[in-house]
């Protein structure tokens, strides 16, 4: 039954993959969709069933094959659920089938091959996202872990005859490997360590030790290694350059992988590893410390940039940076929720983008819109909800998660890590309003529709109506926003922390993931689960401890705090970009240099490419290739020859045809032989 | 059987020089008769899997008769877990490669098909025998028809490539030749019941330690340039460049293994305590060729060039974790030997379909393929994501339980070893793009024809192939289980003995128990 | 006191009657009249051979100074099969050249009869002696073609050195004579165990001169100046039958007179022989990559062999001298044949032997160039050929000494050699015809005969147990 | 000192001599002549030797056939008279013969001096038989060296033949 | 008496002069003279040790090597005749067509 979660998609794949060119839209479009809706229903009877289980041991096995057993190693191809993968599988399969539903109509302009490919790969990577979160042990989860980045790839070069395009995926998907460097390494060292690579054994015999507190041990460079190939997935400092470049791919995409899936999938595996974790603390630390830096970075770029999508990309590597602090201070649960709420107003907010563009014909720049609120109705408002829940207004979805996280940071003893996450969310919320002021409110820009397609030079340039006057978002897409709107502003009502009456279910519910999995009796499994959570993270215990009264109010006063941060983020977007747009030029000539700093996203590109790639494309094609290959080593193969044959060019002149030489030569052989015998 | 199947292709080679073909009347007659041929060799190879007994470790269909009883030379062949699944891929690629040269072989139809078969018997008999004379005689025989394959049908410099190729092995092997008989004679002066090749002898024979070094050395040349090892590696870009694509298949898809598998089946298991005394060295020269090749290949503007050094990257690891001497790096060595074949295989014939069609193999002379031949660049993505070891296709196996095998042998090496994989996603992927995506460049490329039937008959099983052995490695592991367990207990047992060498001891004692270097550091 | 018994020289006996039938078939030859004179040798060579298998094991004497041990039928045997070859080969170049055929029939005739009688004879004046037939005969043979000057200039270098080293011979066995008043071989065995320590640098001047003598007719350096000259002069097939030929009776009275006459003195010969044979290797493959000219290309990779052979001979235990028996049969199947084939291609106006002359032979003569490259591929020592098996004794031979100096030495010239055989075969395979010359279609015999070598050359490679056991227990007669 | 060696003397020195100047002389003619008085001279030495039978064949087969055979070529192809040698002495290969004559001599010298039996006097091994007789020779000759014998017969069927094929004016 | 070694080292510097023939003189026929003294030489010291064991060996085998001097003179001399017909010359280094 799990298997037909991730195997329908996957049908859905092979149809649309080997007979897709022949299908019609309809047909093409109708299978993705529906294989999705299939994986979406499985998904929910099998969390259903789950729910349905004691709060002990919610866990649903399934072994489908041996995959690969060498001696002592042993890897079933196996699928499980537990309380985290189940919130992960409803994301995934959940607002996946919405962004099919969306893409139909957004994508329908490309020609019927074309359709079918973009849906195949949709699909696919559905299917190996699923099959990710729903891993037992490593491997199989790295087969996902790798699956997506290849999915990411083609769709981010979708576009493949736009060498940006290619480039992007190309990008995307090699720095990705080089963060699957470190998650392979990691894997080999928990293996050759503890001899599974099962993620419960592990965690049942990971326990059994002391928390590295001082040592920087075995499990801490595991941690550490792991943790290498979250950045990567993640798009974490240093790794972070590929997503906003990745916003050249179809923007469904960039709503489904880019934001909501699989780019969380660093943070699901730090959560999936919660007792690994837990033991590495100063791993943890450099987590947290990671997360916040990339969380503010890339807020201050996002700050400044003017292609409306490339914002959202940074917004999300701020957002998944905060999420990295959650796990940073133990706080896994707060982690994953906010993960959960982002997801949804997140995939929001670039789908409402995406019907912004798909109505301006391709344009991106901001600077080029403005004043659509009254011809975009839908678009504006479902866009302005998504604003307003990152931007972490009370009573919205994001509110509860990135307080919840916040508060974490600040209770678990972190105070810098909750500092500088509010900045984080104070930025955030500022430029998601420029965005919303930039582009729905002033007036128009004159050129925006006309030019918007040369201006762009955007492959999405063939999309949309004829410029001029726009069209709101189609049906399917004004559906799927709604419907996303509503979850913006619901889901965080799963999680409604304790001191404003809620009883944060979410966190209870995922916490048997972060601790010691329940083994087959369920006494044992209590008291384990018990000593587990004791010794793997004591924090979340004191979330529901008998304390809850002081941390009560202190929980009541950052919340206080986070939501004027959010008011206040709005009121300066309000005042830089909408009342006085000169302040904010005014600002960008004042502090120039910042400007252009912020503007070229702190040259980290520029910085690797001088710094690594030439280095070493130089390094290989001057040195290695021409120098020690052809000079060197083939010098001296050829050398050999050259001298053989140069000697027998030159011995040959013995031979010089003067019968006298001859005789000579005879007679020196003779005496030289008569020689040594006589007298050596 | 095995008899059967090793002439089965000389047989097909005599019938076929008895054709008549004045210029090509009947090339016709000939392509399908080779074709046959080596489909037969295939079934049988099939065949021999079927019967095979994967419980048992020791060989299976031997087959044993004297030859030169004076020097006690036999004819002594068998199959066991780790050289079956050899012969089942020269059967698999043999009919691809003459496949792929249909039509862009037509002079000397004749000679080409027969040689190929020729060829294919020589490689059949390398990984049957188990007499070192037999194998020898195969070895070098190998080397004729493959001279005349790149230097007949070959593109331009293909006699410079020729001659490289030819003179580097040969050198190579007839040091090993040397050691061969002095092993041989060894045998008889310690034992004293007079010569022997047989191979099993051999294996339980004690030779003085001196001399097992020289042996040792004079062996591993041998096959270090075979593989090829990193310095020794320069004849292979020329070789694969210059040879026509069936040539380049069969090179890569299985010449290449007999050096890795002559590493396997006699450097190591027949010097035991010198190879656990030079493992790290070998590994060492591993780790560099699979960076290095990986970085060469990454500036080529030659595809064939590209690939091949390819092979070096890969073929390191292959080395690598014979080096590592435990379960998984020789079970994963072994496993990559295949998957080699079979992508890198899959890649010469894509790269010979594309040259085919504009006789260049210059990668500025693509580009945007995609929009124009679909179908071969989906083919490619395949084949390129299997030869990046994308989990899921056979390299991923291979790959990881190498690392796997390094990493408990010595984790420095895994994790140098580890970095080419990200090279190896660099220039794959990066000679992908520049072929495939972006705008087509050359008006010429507007108009290539996209896959025929007949190259999908011959690429779709590569692919399949790859596919198939990435999702159920099961079948070809177990049955090497038991031969791979058999041979690392008499290396360990032997390296052991080895005690007072220095660093190889440790390893060596590590390897006998399990326990790893690692462990011991992080435990305390 | 030394039994009259013929029975040990009937071999010799019908080659020597097969020569005189042919001069006698010529004299009585109507001018133009053509006559199947190599017949008479076929026959008389055949007589050889079986008289040489019926008198296998009997270890019969003649004279006391002729015996047909099995090491003497032996090369009887090599030399049997190299004349009826040589036999097959000639008709082509006789009437191509308008040569003397009885002459030519006989005179090749006598020479092997003088081989066959310097490979069973155990008397250094009746070696001496038997050099000297099969010496004159084979300068004559070499300037057969007296109007063409190469040929006449290569005899009479040829002769003079021989003659030169022939006087070295005659006073070593001078020196042989005074030291032990015999020219017996096994007395001088004895006499050298006995009391040549009383006065040594006697037999040393004896050996040494001796040495010089057998140096120069297997052309070993520095002795070997001769070689290429006289074989790049001579026409092919005389150059094969000189190559194969002369060498294989040389090598057997060298073995035979170092290996019984001089035993006592090994320790003395057996360094000597060690340089030799490495020089010989080196200098012969070396030399021979730069050549163009395909019979002198030949001519210094003979030398090549000649040092491999004397590997063998340096190794001095069985396996060795059981090495030099297989290894002169097998090169003297392959190398007879390459040059056959040389010939073949000759034509009266020009000789067609330059490497550039071989372009494109693959197309113009498909067989002769298989046949060719078989046969060069075997030179080359590469399975499964009768070269590659001869190599593997030889350095089995080397290493079972313990020598793995020259062995190393032999295997890396061999690779060397590799490179200029494979040359040919480039031109041959690889190349464009150039200005294609056009060659007679060789006659149906030649090409019976060159595919016969070539499948000795397989079933040599393949299946050599059965020779190779005969080579190593007709050693065992020289002791 | 006895007469018999002032006749080994005179003798060698007259060997010696002509052999230096059949080296040393510049017409063809003369050396064949000069060669003829060594060979006499050798042909005395044999005399001292006891060796009359080889002393005659010397003389007959020796200076009287094979010499005259030389001499009758000398004047058929009335060889040129070549410059004298000694201006070129001075040519490499010249000197390099002199140096290797020079070395060759020394070895040999070297060596014989060390044979310590030839320090007796000749004969002094002498066995009873009297070696000057002719008869005893012609017995061991067709004797112990019949099958010699016999072959010389072929050595020279071969010569003659040989010396047909080449010289015969045309076939 | 005359001993041995008289002899010995008389053949000996024959040996050597015929030796030096055959590299000083640039006439063909004279080489070959120079080769018959060399064989003279190894004559002399054949019946000297001859003379020496007191048996007639010695004189036997002179006997023989006279024949094959006699045999070897008139090959030689007839290869001498059939190379001074293709070319008016008997200086051994006018022949040097084949070389290297």
């Amino acid at each position: 039954m799990l298997l037909l979660i991730p195997l329908l998609p996957l049908l859905g794949f092979l149809v649309n993959a080997s007979v897709g060119r022949r299908l019609s839209k309809a047909v093409s479009g109708g299978v993705a969709v529906g294989a999705m809706f299939g994986s979406f229903a499985a998904s929910a009877a099998a969390s259903w069933s789950l729910v349905g289980m004691s709060a002990g041991n919610r866990v649903i096995d399934q072994s489908i094959f041996t995959w690969i057993a060498s001696g002592d190693l042993q890897v079933p191809f196996a699928l499980r659920l537990d309380p985290l993968s189940m919130v992960m599988i409803l994301v995934v399969s959940g607002i996946g089938s919405l962004i099919h539903v969306y893409s139909t109509a957004y994508m329908h302009e490309e020609r019927d091959g074309e359709y079918a490919r973009y849906f195949s790969y949709l699909n696919l990577f559905a299917a190996f996202m699923l099959v990710l979160v729903l891993a037992p042990n490593f491997l199989v989860m790295f087969v996902g872990w790798e699956g997506v980045g290849l999915c990411s790839y083609l769709l981010i070069g979708f576009w493949y005859h736009k060498k940006s395009a290619a480039d992007a995926g190309k990008k995307a998907f090699i720095v990705n490997r080089v963060g699957d460097f470190g998650f392979l390494l990691g894997v080999l060292l928990l293996f050759s360590h503890f001899g599974t690579l099962d993620f419960q054994a592990l965690a049942r015999s990971i326990s059994t030790y002391a928390p590295e507190t001082a040592a920087f041990g075995t499990l801490s460079i595991a941690a550490l290694l792991l943790f290498v190939g979250a950045i990567g997935k993640s798009a974490q400092i240093p790794l972070f350059i590929w997503l906003p470049d990745a916003m050249e791919g179809p923007t469904p995409v960039s709503a489904l992988i880019h934001a909501a899936t699989m780019v969380t999938a660093g943070v699901y595996m730090i959560g999936r590893n919660a007792v690994l974790y837990s033991h590495a603390p100063g791993v943890l630390e450099l987590v947290g410390i990671i997360g916040v830096t990339t969380a503010v970075m890339s807020a201050t770029i996002g700050l400044v940039q003017n292609d409306i999508k490339r914002v959202l990309a940074y917004s999300t590597v701020s957002q998944l940076g905060l999420m990295f602090v959650a796990m940073g201070v133990g706080a896994y649960a707060a982690g994953i929720f906010h993960l959960f709420t982002h997801a949804f107003f997140k995939a929001l907010l670039f789908l409402a983008a995406g019907a912004l563009i798909h109505a301006l014909a391709g344009e991106q720049d901001l600077r080029r819109m403005g004043g659509l609120r009254k011809e975009l109705p839908v678009t504006y408002w479902t866009f302005l909800v998504g604003a307003l829940a990152i931007a972490g207004v009370p009573l919205l979805s994001g509110f509860f998660s990135k307080d919840e996280l916040l508060y974490r940071a600040f209770s678990n003893g972190h105070p810098y890590l909750w500092f500088f996450g509010t900045v984080a969310s104070l930025l955030t919320a500022c430029y998601m309003f420029r965005l919303v002021f930039l582009a729905f409110h002033g007036d128009r820009a004159p050129d925006a529709a006309t030019n918007g397609a040369s201006a762009s030079g955007g492959h999405e340039a063939s999309l949309g109506p004829a410029p001029g006057h726009l069209h709101d978002a189609p049906r399917p897409m004004g559906i799927v926003l709604i419907v996303l709107a509503i979850g913006a502003v619901l889901s965080g009502y799963v999680g409604v922390p304790g001191v404003i009456g809620g009883s944060n279910r979410i966190e209870h519910f995922l916490e048997p993931s972060f601790t010691v999995a329940p083994s087959d009796t369920a006494g044992a499994s209590a008291q384990v689960a018990e000593g587990g959570s004791e010794g793997a993270v004591p924090e979340s215990g004191s979330a529901v401890g008998p304390s809850a009264s002081e941390s009560g109010a202190l929980e009541g006063g950052l919340m206080l705090t986070s939501t004027l941060v959010a008011v206040a983020g709005i009121g300066l977007a309000w005042v830089f970009f909408l009342k006085r747009r000169d302040l904010a030029d005014a600002a960008a000539r004042r502090f120039q240099g910042l400007y252009r700093l912020l503007l070229g996203k702190y040259y980290v590109d520029e910085i690797y490419d001088v710094g690594i790639v030439q280095p070493i494309r130089i390094v290989s094609e001057q040195a290695l290739w021409k120098g020690v290959d052809v000079g060197l080593i083939d010098g001296a193969v050829n050398g050999a020859a050259v001298t053989v044959s140069s000697a027998s060019s030159v011995l040959r002149l013995l031979q010089t045809g003067s019968i006298r030489a001859y005789a000579a030569s005879l007679m020196l052989g003779a005496l030289l032989m008569l020689g040594y015998m006589l007298w050596w | 059987m095995l008899t059967t199947i090793v002439f089965l292709p000389l047989a097909g080679a005599l019938l076929l020089l008895l054709v008549e073909n004045r210029d090509g009347r009947r090339d016709a007659v000939i392509r399908w008769t080779a074709l046959g041929a080596s489909l037969l060799v295939f079934a049988a190879t099939l065949l021999l899997w079927i019967r095979f007994d994967p419980s048992r470790a020791d060989f299976q269909f031997v087959e044993r008769h004297d030859w030169i009883p004076s020097f006690g030379v036999q004819y002594f062949v068998g199959v066991d877990g780790i050289s079956l699944f050899l012969l089942v891929l020269t059967g698999f690629l043999t009919p691809l490669a003459l496949l792929s040269s249909w039509e862009s072989i037509h002079e000397k139809t004749k000679e080409f098909a027969a040689f190929m078969l020729v060829l294919e018997s020589a490689m059949l008999g390398v990984f049957v025998s188990l007499d070192l004379f037999l194998f020898y005689m195969f070895w070098d025989a190998m080397l004729v028809p493959m001279y005349f394959l790149i230097g007949i049908w070959g593109y331009d410099r293909r006699i410079y490539a020729a001659l490289k190729f030819i003179l580097y092995t040969a050198a190579g092997s007839l040091l090993m030749l040397l050691a061969i008989i002095g092993l041989a004679w060894m045998h008889n002066s310690i034992t004293g019941t007079g010569y022997s090749f047989d191979l099993l002898k051999l294996y339980d024979l004690r030779i003085p330690r001196q001399f097992e070094f020289w042996f040792f050395l004079a062996f591993t040349l041998a096959f270090a340039i075979k593989v090829p090892l990193f310095p020794f590696h320069t004849w292979l870009p020329d070789a694969h460049v210059e040879a026509p694509t069936a040539g380049s298949v069969i090179l890569a898809g299985v010449m290449l293994k007999m050096g890795t598998y002559g590493l396997v089946r006699f450097s190591f298991p027949l010097f035991p305590a010198a190879a656990a005394y030079f493992a790290p060295a070998l590994a060492v020269l591993a780790v560099i060729g699979i960076i290095y090749g990986a970085l060469v290949a990454m500036v080529q503007p030659d595809m064939k060039k590209l690939v091949a050094y390819s092979s070096v990257s890969h073929l390191g690891f292959v080395v690598l974790g014979i080096c590592a001497l435990n379960v998984q790096g020789l079970q994963g060595s072994i496993y990559q030997m295949l998957n080699h074949g079979v992508s890198t295989g899959g890649l010469f014939l894509i790269v010979g379909m594309l040259s085919d069609r504009r006789h260049t193999r210059q990668i500025a002379e693509f580009g945007g393929l995609k929009a124009v031949t679909p179908r071969l660049v989906a083919v490619f993505l395949l084949v390129t994501l299997s030869s990046i070891g994308l989990p899921g296709t056979n390299g991923f196996v291979g790959e990881f339980l190498i690392l796997l095998g390094t990493f408990r042998w010595d984790p420095r090496f895994a994790a140098f070893a580890a970095s080419g994989t990200i090279l190896s996603a660099v220039y794959m992927l990066w000679m992908f793009q520049r072929v495939n995506y972006g705008p087509v460049t050359h008006e010429v490329n507007r108009t290539l024809p996209d896959l025929t039937v007949r190259e999908r008959w011959v690429i779709v099983p590569a692919v399949a192939m790859a596919i198939f052995m990435g999702v159920l490695p099961g079948l070809f592991l177990k049955p090497m289980q038991p031969s791979v367990d058999r041979l690392l207990q008499r290396v360990s047992r032997e390296s052991v003995a080895s005690a007072p060498h220095g660093p190889a001891a440790d390893h060596a004692e590590a390897r006998l128990h399990g326990a790893m270097p690692a462990d011991v550091r992080v435990k305390n | 006191m030394s039994s009259f018994s013929i029975t040990a020289i009937v071999p010799i006996l019908c080659v020597t009657a097969a020569g005189i039938a042919a001069m006698l078939a010529e004299a009585f030859r109507e001018p133009g009249e053509r006559m199947p004179i190599s017949g008479l040798g076929l026959v008389g060579l055949v007589g050889a051979a079986i008289s040489a298998g019926l008198l296998w094991g009997r270890h019969a004497t003649g004279f006391g100074v002729v015996s047909a041990d099995t090491f003497g039928l032996f090369f009887v045997m090599i030399l049997a099969v190299i004349g009826v070859m040589t036999m097959l080969l000639s008709p082509q170049l006789v009437e191509r050249e308008e040569l003397p055929g009885g002459e030519y029939y006989a005179l090749t005739l006598f020479a092997l009869a003088g081989m066959m009688l310097m490979a069973m004879a155990t008397d250094l004046l009746i070696i001496f002696l038997a050099l000297e037939v099969l010496s004159l005969s084979v300068y004559v043979l070499t300037a057969i073609r007296r109007n063409n000057e190469a040929s006449v200039e290569g005899a009479f270098k040829y002769f003079i050195l021989g003659g030169f080293s022939s006087a070295f011979f005659l006073y070593g066995i001078a020196f042989v004579y005074g030291l032990a008043h015999t020219t017996r071989l096994d007395r001088i065995g004895s006499a050298l165990a006995g009391d040549a320590a009383s006065h040594p640098s006697l037999g040393l001047l004896a050996l040494g001169l001796l040495l010089v003598g057998f140096g120069f007719k297997v052309s070993a350096v520095p002795f070997h100046m001769w070689t290429p000259d006289a074989y790049e002069g001579a026409p092919a097939i005389v150059a094969g039958f000189m190559s194969t030929g002369v060498k294989a009776a040389a090598f057997a009275a060298l073995v035979r007179v170092l290996v019984t006459a001089f035993q006592p003195m090994q320790a003395t010969w057996l360094p000597v022989i060690w340089v030799i044979a490495g020089v010989t290797m080196i200098l012969g493959t070396v030399v021979g990559v730069a050549q163009t000219n395909l019979k002198r290309m030949l001519a210094y990779s003979s030398i090549a062999h000649a040092g491999y052979i004397l590997v063998g001979l340096a190794a001095s235990n069985d396996v060795g001298r059981g090495a030099i028996l297989f290894y002169l049969l097998a090169y003297g199947v392959t190398n007879l044949g390459a040059f056959g084939v040389i010939g073949l291609l000759a034509t009266r106006e020009r000789a067609n032997d330059n490497l550039a002359s071989m372009a494109g032979l693959s197309n113009r003569h498909p067989a002769l160039a298989a046949v060719f490259a078989v046969l060069l591929l075997s030179l080359g020592g590469i399975p499964p050929t009768a070269g590659f098996v001869g190599k593997w004794y030889i350095f089995s031979a080397a290493v079972r000494a313990g020598d793995y100096g020259l062995a190393i030495i032999g295997v890396l010239t061999s690779v060397v050699s590799i490179f200029f055989y494979l040359r040919v075969i480039v031109m041959m395979y690889m190349a464009e015809p150039g200005d294609a010359p056009t060659s007679p279609a060789p006659s149906r015999v030649a090409v019976f005969t060159l595919a016969a070598m070539v499948i000795i050359t397989f079933y040599l490679g393949v299946f050599p147990a059965q020779v190779l056991d005969l080579a190593g227990r007709s050693i065992g007669s020289l002791f | 000192m006895g007469l018999e060696l002032s006749f080994f003397y005179v003798f060698a020195a007259i060997a010696v001599v002509a052999s230096a100047l059949v080296i040393g002389q510049r017409r063809p003619v003369y050396s064949v002549m000069l060669l003829i008085a060594s060979f006499a001279a050798l042909a005395g030495l044999y005399i001292l030797l006891d060796s009359p039978f080889v002393a005659v064949i010397q003389i007959i087969i020796y200076a009287g056939a094979i010499l005259v055979l030389f001499l009758f070529v000398v004047m058929l192809l009335n060889a040129p008279t070549e410059a004298g040698p000694w201006e070129r002495l001075a040519a490499g290969p010249r000197r390099s013969g002199i140096v290797l004559g020079a070395v060759l001599a020394v070895e040999l010298g070297w060596a014989l001096w060390h044979v310590p039996m030839t320090r007796e006097p000749v004969g002094a091994g002498a066995s009873g038989q009297t070696i000057e007789s002719v008869r005893t020779i012609g017995q061991v000759l067709y004797t112990d060296y019949a099958f010699a014998f016999e072959v010389t017969s072929l050595l020279i069927l071969v010569a003659m033949v040989g010396a047909v094929v080449l010289a015969k004016r045309h076939v | 008496m005359v001993s041995l070694d008289h002899y010995l080292a008389l053949s000996a510097i024959l040996f050597t002069i015929g030796t030096m023939g055959v590299f000083l003189r640039r006439n063909m026929i004279t080489v070959l003279l120079s080769i018959e003294i060399m064989l003279n030489a190894a004559n002399l010291s054949l019946v000297a040790f001859g003379r020496y064991w007191g048996a007639v060996d010695g004189q036997i085998i002179v006997f023989f090597v006279v024949t094959v001097a006699a045999a070897e003179a008139a090959v030689g001399l007839a290869i001498v005749i059939a190379l001074f017909r293709l070319r008016e010359s008997l200086d051994p280094d006018a022949f040097t067509s084949l070389k290297w």
